[in-house]
């Protein structure tokens, strides 16, 4: 056993509470984790693996959203071929974002692709509102209508989720060992020796890019069908605000780190706002106390906790 | 009366050990020379000195007193100037400001920045050039200047002649016989060991993080064989 | 010719919004999101002291003055032990500085709106151009146009900027010189936050003085700062100055794209010149 | 004289110029240079010689000029594309990546060189050949010891060796080298001397080197910029004798 | 088998800015229960608060654990967005929501949401008082502004229509972006123009900020401004004595001369030591309206519930009649339109004195979809 395993351990019992307590409360909240590390899986390989920060991702998390919606509600599209359509649209929209946000790097990178999703947002509260429903979003958006399972009981949709997170945790984990991975984090430690050695940095970075805006679509039609809600709060930079932070409490550049900032965020939210109403000033300080006491987020805290209690034992 | 004086010093990075029970000293208007083969742990010891690597175990004396917990800027303050081996411009200011930096602390000594540009004309034709614009040379030329300017009383000098032209190298050593006149005690680790004999009067020879010889230019030349046999490997 | 007038005001109180951004933020290269609710933060203070003592002039310079010390205490209690690490961790800092910040605000002064007025001096509107100008939008250009000179003479003529931007690329080689490097960056995070906060006291006359209204500012100053250039006070004000005029004709013509005139802006300064728009020289290797 | 002497060029450039802003790093410069030679490219501290290499190795752009491969043009192409077409280089300032092991550098270098898609449907460790080529190559810098230590966390010169080691794995028909003895010890220098003529063999190198005793012994040809020009080439010989090579660069001789 | 309690589970803003609209609600609505003994059908209500953060995701997952722990009925969400994710999910579980502020039309149409309840206004009814007042002020020339929103656009257009119809002049409309900061241009533009009325179609703090920099720039010396939902209490204070001579919608006032009312605001004072703003007024007259029909089943089975309340009169709300239209779930009620004017003690320093009380014919249409 080493400290990756004890961290996948930890996400496996997270995950597996409704498994253990089917009646509980906690299926709800397991369910929106699920789905919010699909987005965050999908967005580490950006952030991570390859160093590009994007306050972008929003924008396809909504854009999917919109499209599940659109095509079940509107068009009459099946649940599964509208959400691979909401993957689809999220990697093509992030594909465009590409062309322009790769020519710059670093916090111009960042804030380009925040001011081009923040377009997206405008445009889909005020001059799409049409197709969007406007500021008040549209309501009703279905789940999936597979053999015969009622998937509107959270406690069946729960394993729809499940089977989707693991396939994409399966995807990238193999994306990061993979030479895939291994370019884009040569790019991220050093961008001109990269080049120099032959990588087609721009292409890479395109590609993670795609990747993680399919990602990140398919997650947003998932939250939309959880919440049976779409909006363009989904849009706004918040929450790409959101999914960064989620990453950087749970520890960039690694496996299982994202899900535990999810969950950790999550979970936070739902306890700690019905303990006492100040409890956004109270995630404030956790969110400082864990910035300057964990380095490296959760993931490096149980790294840092298992060195200690197993010295020598390296991996 | 010795300047600095290093006193049994260990240094880790981690939990390796990159210098053992290392002393050396620098007399006051000195210059020493530290040798020995990549990886030897030469830079390791001048960082230490600049108080930039934690001394795990040992004394730093300077100028007479026990400077082992004085910080690096009190340090840079009290005359210890260093010269990296990488180094260490700073990308985004101007070649000018790069020096006018060194200046800020405003301690007073012969260098000053017309001084600097006589001894590297270069650099003054490239005074509003960026620093990270700058060729490899001129990078150099730019350490070794910003590290004049705060006047110092002890100059570290990390391969001050590397990348640099073999006209540039005589010159530059001129100047630091110069500035020795001057009275500035230098601690110098060199790789092109022309320079290092051309200038010191004393040498340590560091190998695997043990100072293994230490003695007069004369006797190293004479010993060499010897001290060949030293060296691990 | 009004809306000349008008947009000068606008563009100014950008500046203003923004001053305290571009400093932190060009300068010790810390995304300060946090930058809103000093902004807010300097509001309620400027309404509390001018609820104390009656005159806003006492808001106004007690505000900035408080927010500094508070800023002070941020960079050294939370934001000194990241600087070495990877810039992004700061995003999670500054946002638990935001959760923070508008807690505090919400204890001490509660949900209910405050409002605060001009002062006297600058109660009424004058005639100008055929429209009635609010004066108090003269003072925020004559004021603006004091603090940016004031800024610029601090930051571009002195040494401490050279100190910031060498700091923020190698900060151990700045203090082997012998320069204080965390004393100059505790400076600088505490200058910008009571910059902020002076913001906020300004705005104050303006706007509702509320917890949401930081939130909005982030962006617009993120865009003055980003168009401006980083760091670069004259191009902040210009590029204040620049949104300023484009949304005052953007609101004569076609208020409904003003965001949108905003954002194209900033996507085309950044595609064609990442650098900003105003820095002064192009951007080398 | 080491290869095989053809007459056609395998690298040229034709009038290239490099200018920032007002300054010009590299002007009017034509070369020709023939497979199997070793270059010597010396000059005085900013002559543009790392600039007329990044303008090879499309780093830098042109404002003027041609560059050929293999009598193929690759003006404008990037850094990338030229290395597939078989220019490598290294550089004067280390550049390596510093967060992964000497190992994973090299084997990085040799997956770059492998595939022009990247795989992501297998484990990097699962591709064996790759992980020959980066063995292959680490003991031939000398680092066996180091493939599971940091390269960040390597001594200058030690980082140094590394930086030719990725410049090798692209198998370059051209190597572009710049300043590789800087930094490294007197002692390893012989050594790293045998291994630049030993990657010579059957390749163009164009070499960059403040160190006259290697760069005249070496070289079959050697090139002297001078503030972005080409001042004066030919063999060491003539080059040493050439009064304006001595004012402008290496001075009397003791 | 009957539950222990009767759970509801609220879903409101508490933290964040909207917090203050959480505060009023809840507030209201526990008075409401208190004032009921604290039960129904013989058990003791239980209410369990949650924070919707005004986001739609949060809103939706707490009113699936409240509804998973057994909440017979879900009270709330304020913004409209949160109140439409809201009936996705109550309609799902088939569990009624009780929605007593968000005023977006399409919350209650026609064969729409089974489930949702409103006894609140909506913004088409105020859009039409907007217009009654036009013609009872005599208004000739009008100006519009409006959010730059799908639902201003639709409120914009039904009142130019019948604004035109009645023989006013719309003189021009500006659609500056939702949370706007700085209407000093279009202020100065609306000043040039010959308009005797402006119309505001904002809400909160856009609606403060139009007004404070209107006032500076001496906006409403010549001119009305009047909006759907410009002004109450909260807001006029907020504005100052800018804000004197503004008119607006209102939804609930503490000063309606009723004996329902009256009650409630003494119980309410007494209570909080504070006058109960709309947010509040609307809570406690929505609660105490749902309960009774739940109460008057004596049934615990919800679609008895919901065939009670559907159709069912209230003759002593605070606001006077409400009818709850079987067709869209939408309360039928008088509309309230008041002016902001200088208040003495104990009242507020700025109060809105109730102008004109429009009756429900004029303000709703048929039911439609
Ligand atoms: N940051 C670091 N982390 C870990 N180990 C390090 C670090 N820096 C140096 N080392 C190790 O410490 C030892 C001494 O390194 P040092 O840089 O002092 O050598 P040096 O004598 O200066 O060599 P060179 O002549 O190549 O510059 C080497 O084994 C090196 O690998
Ligand atoms: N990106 C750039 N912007 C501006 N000037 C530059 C840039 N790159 C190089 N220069 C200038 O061009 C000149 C030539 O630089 P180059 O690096 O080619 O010199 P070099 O011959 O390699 O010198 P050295 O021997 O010192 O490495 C230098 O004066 C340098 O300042
Ligand atoms: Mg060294
Ligand atoms: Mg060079």
């Amino acid at each position: 056993m080493n400290a990756q395993r004890l961290m996948a351990l930890i996400v496996a019992i997270v995950i597996s509470v409704p498994l253990m307590f089917p009646e509980g409360h906690s299926i709800g909240m397991v369910n929106a984790i699920l789905i919010w590390s699909i987005f965050a899986i999908g967005f580490d390989l950006v952030f991570g693996v390859a160093g590009m920060l994007s306050f972008g991702h929003a924008a396809f998390f909504g854009v999917g959203a919109y499209t599940l919606s659109l095509l079940t509600m509107r068009m009459g599209w099946d649940f599964l071929p509208a959400l691979g359509a909401a993957g689809v649209i999220g990697g093509a929209l992030a594909l465009v974002f590409s062309y322009f946000a790769i020519r710059v790097s670093g916090l111009f990178f960042a804030l380009l692709t925040l001011a081009l999703s923040q377009l997206i947002y405008i445009m889909a509260g005020t001059k799409l509102r049409m197709l969007t429903g406007g500021v008040d979003g549209i309501a009703g958006v279905p789940r999936p209508d597979l053999f015969g399972i009622d998937f509107y009981d959270d406690g069946n949709y729960y394993f729809f989720l499940l089977a989707l997170f693991v396939l994409a945790l399966l995807i990238s984990g193999l994306i990061r060992i993979s030479p895939l991975g291994q370019a884009l984090k040569a790019i991220k430690s050093n961008e001109v020796r990269a080049e120099q050695i032959g990588f087609n940095v721009q292409r890479l970075q395109r590609s993670v890019f795609t990747i993680s805006g399919i990602y990140a679509g398919v997650s947003g039609g998932l939250l939309a069908s959880l919440i049976f809600y779409v909006g363009p709060q989904m849009l706004h930079w918040s929450t790409s605000g959101d999914v960064v932070i989620m990453v950087l409490l749970g520890g960039m550049g690694t496996l299982f780190g994202p899900i535990l900032g999810v969950a950790i965020f999550e979970i936070m939210r739902e306890w700690l706002s019905t303990q006492t109403s100040h409890w956004y000033g109270i995630l404030g300080l956790i969110f400082i106390i864990s910035t300057i006491g964990m380095p490296k987020g959760i993931a490096g805290l149980i790294q840092q906790l298992w060195n200690r209690i197993m010295p020598g034992g390296k991996s | 009366m010795s300047l600095l004086e290093m006193q049994n010093c260990d240094v880790f990075y981690g939990k390796a050990q990159a210098l053992h029970d290392v002393s050396i000293t620098v007399g006051e208007g000195e210059i020493v020379s530290l040798i020995g083969r990549n990886g030897a742990g030469k830079s390791t010891l001048l960082k230490a000195i600049m108080g930039l690597n934690p001394i795990a175990s040992g004394k730093r004396m300077y100028d007479g007193r026990d400077a082992t917990r004085v910080s690096t800027e009190m340090l840079g303050r009290s005359g210890i100037a260093f010269v990296p081996e990488d180094r260490r411009i700073f990308a985004t200011l101007s070649v000018d400001e790069n020096l006018r930096i060194a200046t800020v602390m405003g301690r007073k000594g012969a260098w000053n920045l017309e001084r600097v540009y006589e001894l590297f004309p270069r650099l003054k034709e490239r005074m509003t050039s960026r620093g990270d614009t700058l060729s490899g040379g001129e990078q150099q030329m730019l350490a070794v200047g910003r590290g004049l300017l705060t006047n110092p009383k002890l100059l570290l000098m990390d391969e001050p002649t590397e990348g640099l032209a073999p006209l540039v190298v005589e010159d530059l050593i001129k100047a630091m016989a110069l500035i020795n006149a001057e009275g500035v005690a230098i601690l110098l680790v060199e790789q092109n060991l022309k320079v290092p004999l051309k200038l010191a009067t004393r040498q340590y020879l560091i190998d695997n993080g043990h100072i293994r010889w230490s003695g007069k230019t004369e006797d190293l030349l004479a010993e060499r064989e010897k001290i060949e046999g030293l060296i691990s490997l | 010719m009004s809306t000349i007038v008008i947009g000068l005001s606008m563009g100014m109180l950008l500046f203003l919004l923004a001053a305290g951004l571009t400093l932190i933020f060009g300068m010790l290269r810390v995304i300060n999101f946090a930058h809103g609710s000093l902004y807010m933060l300097g509001a309620y203070l400027a309404f509390q002291m001018v609820n104390v003592t009656g005159n806003f002039w006492a808001g106004l310079v007690a505000a900035p003055i408080i927010a500094a010390a508070i800023g002070a205490l941020m960079e050294r209690v939370a934001l000194r032990p990241v600087y070495n690490r990877d810039h992004v961790y700061q995003l999670l800092l500054t946002f638990g500085f935001i959760l923070v910040l508008d807690e505090a605000v919400r204890i001490i002064w509660g949900l209910e709106y405050k409002q605060m007025y001009p002062p006297e001096l600058f109660a009424g509107a004058i005639e100008m151009f055929g429209s009635s100008v609010p004066s108090y939008r003269l003072f925020i250009i004559g004021f603006g146009a004091a603090v940016s000179a004031a800024l610029f003479f601090i930051l571009d003529r002195s040494r401490y900027g050279m100190i910031i931007r060498a700091a923020s690329g190698d900060p151990e080689m700045v203090r082997t010189l012998g320069i204080n490097v965390s004393l100059v960056r505790t400076g600088v995070f505490s200058f910008g936050a009571g910059l902020a906060a002076l913001g906020g006291a300004v705005a104050g006359p303006l706007f509702p003085i509320e917890l949401g209204m930081g939130f909005n500012i982030i962006i617009d100053s993120f865009i003055v700062v980003i168009i401006g250039g980083l760091g670069n006070i004259r191009g902040a004000v210009l590029a204040a100055l620049l949104i300023g005029m484009t949304r005052a004709l953007g609101y004569s013509y076609a208020p409904s794209w003003v965001d949108f005139l905003t954002f194209i802006l900033l996507i085309g300064t950044l595609i064609l010149r990442p650098e900003g728009l105003f820095s002064r020289k192009g951007r080398t290797a | 004289m080491s290869g095989i002497a053809e007459n056609k060029s395998i690298l040229r450039c034709e009038e290239i110029e490099v200018s920032y802003g007002a300054f010009k790093a590299v002007t009017n410069v034509t070369y020709e240079f023939k497979p199997g030679f070793l270059y010597g490219l010396i000059g005085p501290n900013g002559a543009g010689k790392t600039t007329l290499m990044n303008a090879l190795s499309g780093r830098a752009q042109l404002s003027k000029g041609r560059v050929f491969l293999n009598d193929q043009e690759i003006t404008g192409q990037s850094p990338h594309a030229r290395t597939w077409a078989g220019l490598g280089r290294s550089f004067q300032i280390t550049q390596i990546f510093a967060e992964m092991t000497v190992f994973e550098n090299l084997r990085l270098a040799a997956q770059a060189h492998r595939f022009r898609l990247q795989p992501f449907w297998r484990p990097v460790g699962k591709f064996k050949e790759i992980a020959n080529d980066a063995e292959r190559v680490l003991s031939e810098i000398g680092l066996e010891g180091f493939g599971h230590v940091n390269a960040g966390s390597l001594s200058h010169g030690d980082q140094r060796a590394l930086e030719i080691g990725l410049a090798l794995l692209s198998e370059p028909k051209v190597l572009l080298l710049d300043e590789p003895l800087a930094g490294v010890g007197h002692d390893v220098a012989e050594k790293a001397v045998e291994l630049i003529r030993k990657v010579s063999q059957g390749r163009t190198v164009l070499l960059i080197e403040h160190n006259m005793d290697v760069v005249m012994e070496i070289s079959d040809e050697i090139i002297v910029m001078l503030a972005g020009e080409i001042l004066a080439s030919g063999e060491a010989e003539t080059i040493k004798r050439d009064p304006r090579v001595r004012t402008a660069y290496l001075g009397e001789e003791e | 088998d009957e539950p222990e309690s009767f759970k509801i589970g609220a879903v409101l803003p508490f933290s964040g800015p909207y917090g203050i609209i959480g505060k009023g609600m809840k507030q209201g609505a526990e008075l409401a229960i208190e004032m009921r003994g604290g039960k129904v059908l013989g058990k003791p209500v239980e209410v369990t608060w949650e924070d919707s953060e005004t986001k739609p995701q949060p809103a939706v997952q707490k009113a699936t654990r409240l509804i998973s722990s057994g909440a017979q009925m879900i009270f709330g969400a304020a913004s409209s967005a949160s109140t439409a994710a809201l009936q996705g999910i109550t309609e799902q579980r088939k569990i009624p929501l009780l929605v007593t502020i968000s005023a977006d039309d399409k919350i209650t149409r026609k064969n729409g949401y089974r489930y949702t309840f409103r006894t609140s206004n909506t913004l088409g009814m105020e859009i039409r008082m907007a217009l009654e007042f036009t013609k009872a002020a005599g208004l000739k020339k009008v100006y519009g502004v409006g959010a730059d929103y799908a639902v201003t656009r639709d409120g914009w257009d039904a009142y130019k229509a019948a604004a035109e119809a009645a023989g006013v002049e719309i003189v021009g409309v500006d659609y500056p972006p939702l949370g706007n900061r700085d209407y000093s241009v279009i202020i100065d533009k609306i000043s040039k123009t010959d308009a005797d009325g402006v119309i505001l179609i904002v809400t909160g703090s856009d609606g403060v900020t139009f007004l404070k920099q209107a006032g500076q720039a001496g906006l409403g010396k010549n001119k009305v401004l009047f909006g759907p939902v410009l002004q109450d209490e909260v807001l006029a204070a907020a504005v100052g004595p800018d804000a004197i001579g503004a008119a607006s919608g209102v939804r609930y006032h503490y000063s309606l001369d009723n004996p329902a009312n009256k009650a409630f605001v003494e119980a309410y004072r007494a209570k909080y030591n504070e006058w109960p703003d709309s947010f509040a007024g609307e809570a406690f007259d929505g609660m105490s309206w749902f309960l009774d029909a739940v109460d008057s089943t004596n049934s615990w089975d919800r679609e008895e519930w919901v065939k009670a309340f559907e159709g069912s009169v209230r003759e002593n709300s605070v606001e006077g009649r409400k009818e709850m239209r079987a067709c869209d779930h939408q309360a039928l009620q008088v509309g309230l339109w008041g002016v902001v004017e200088k208040g003495e003690a104990p009242y507020p320093d700025l109060k809105m004195k109730i102008t004109n009380i429009f009756q429900p014919e004029v303000l709703f249409p048929e039911c439609e979809e």
